[in-house]
């Protein structure tokens, strides 16, 4: 899978982006916020306030509950604050 | 049509290409958002905006799309820019033109607000205190949020 | 500001002088009223606008001093045009620049409702069955009554 | 008083304005109206439907009961369809 990190998010987990292979009992993004935040260090700081913090699969917006499977591209994102 | 860029827009060449040779046109409602200089009570110096490539241009395409559907619209324009804006900058452009009034005042509506909640952009304000990243504002979840009930009373 | 001027304006350069060098400034929203080429049924060649010189300065100040009462605004503009217009012209301006977005929309909205109902402007148009003065539109008064019930809202 | 006519209101008049002493009886706009109407002719076409008719005195919006003086600035004209 593809993550995309973007404003704080990135900062906290200390990069943009990274491939990884989708790891072993991740069906959601749910399960893959869990996964990262077990990661320690900035993945854990960036995801702590998981309400704080939004996911778009395959660049549409999702909830929590959404799947996730290999080859998607998965974004995390604090809320949008263009225009 | 939608364009994601950095460099600044003309605002006077933009809506007259919207509208020139459009004669089915009444009325043409832009609105453009520009970087200030407070925001709440700390003073701004310039901001940084990030964005998601290809994300955005998506989310720009879907919410311009729901506004053919929902209004009778000659033309609609979205430009939105990233990248470093000082104050006084011009972030973004959405108009809506149509035969009748309100049909462009509220398609262009919908399309600032939608883009204010959908579209993925973040603003990184230089304030005195340090690079800060603006909190998204509740009262743009409602503004997006009215629009469902709009609908559902037509 | 008001205008009221038998020539065009040039509406990219009057959106950029409302704004210039007022940084407070969040957001710009505008509408252009053009001249449709079809109304109702009938072709429309051309129109003439006739107007109540004095009144309609009065009309528009009294419309533009309403609305900086009402929201918080850096500016407002109006230009309206009278004289013979062709189909894509550009009749009227209204716009208003506030801090914030919602007002900036709701501000623009009130200054076209309410000249629609308020200024001393008459359209005769040209049409295959010859000139015919504009009836006006049960919607117009709806479109003005609503604001009352706003401010009733509020 | 100064009388001035505009749009349709003009046309079936006649004349684009004219200056005439306040009429003997005439207190309010819709006596002025009456007045005006029983003139015959243009006059009487131009206010035979009367709620098509809307008044200013001194360049404001007023109805049928707002009181004329001598001296008043009073316009009558169709509903307005500018914008």
């Amino acid at each position: 899978m593809k993550l995309l990190y973007f404003a704080w998010v990135r900062e906290r987990v200390g990069g943009a982006s990274e491939d990884i292979p989708r790891p072993d009992g991740v069906a959601t993004v749910g399960d893959l916020v869990a996964w990262l935040a077990a990661r320690g260090d900035g993945y854990a700081e960036a995801f702590e306030e998981s309400s704080m913090v939004r996911a778009a699969v395959n660049q549409e917006h999702v909830d929590l509950s959404h799947p996730v499977a290999d080859g998607d591209e998965v974004a995390f994102f604090p809320p949008v604050t263009g225009g | 049509m939608i364009r994601v860029q950095e460099e600044d827009f003309d605002l006077g060449a933009e809506l007259k290409a919207m509208s020139a040779g459009k004669t089915s046109i009444g009325g043409l409602c832009s609105f453009v958002g520009l970087v200030r200089d407070m925001a709440g009570d700390a003073e701004i110096g310039a901001m940084t905006l990030e964005h998601y490539p290809g994300m955005t241009e998506k989310a720009l395409e879907e919410i311009e799309t729901e506004a053919h559907a929902r209004w009778p619209l000659d033309a609609t324009l979205i430009i939105h820019r990233y990248g470093r804006l000082e104050p006084g900058d011009q972030i973004v452009l959405v108009a809506a033109a149509s035969a009748h009034r309100e049909a462009a005042f509220e398609a262009c509506h919908y399309l600032i607000d939608f883009l204010k909640t959908r579209a993925p952009f973040w603003k990184l304000e230089d304030t005195a205190d340090g690079a800060k990243w603006v909190d998204a504002r509740a009262s743009d979840d409602a503004a997006t949020a009215r629009w469902a009930v709009k609908s559902g009373e037509e």
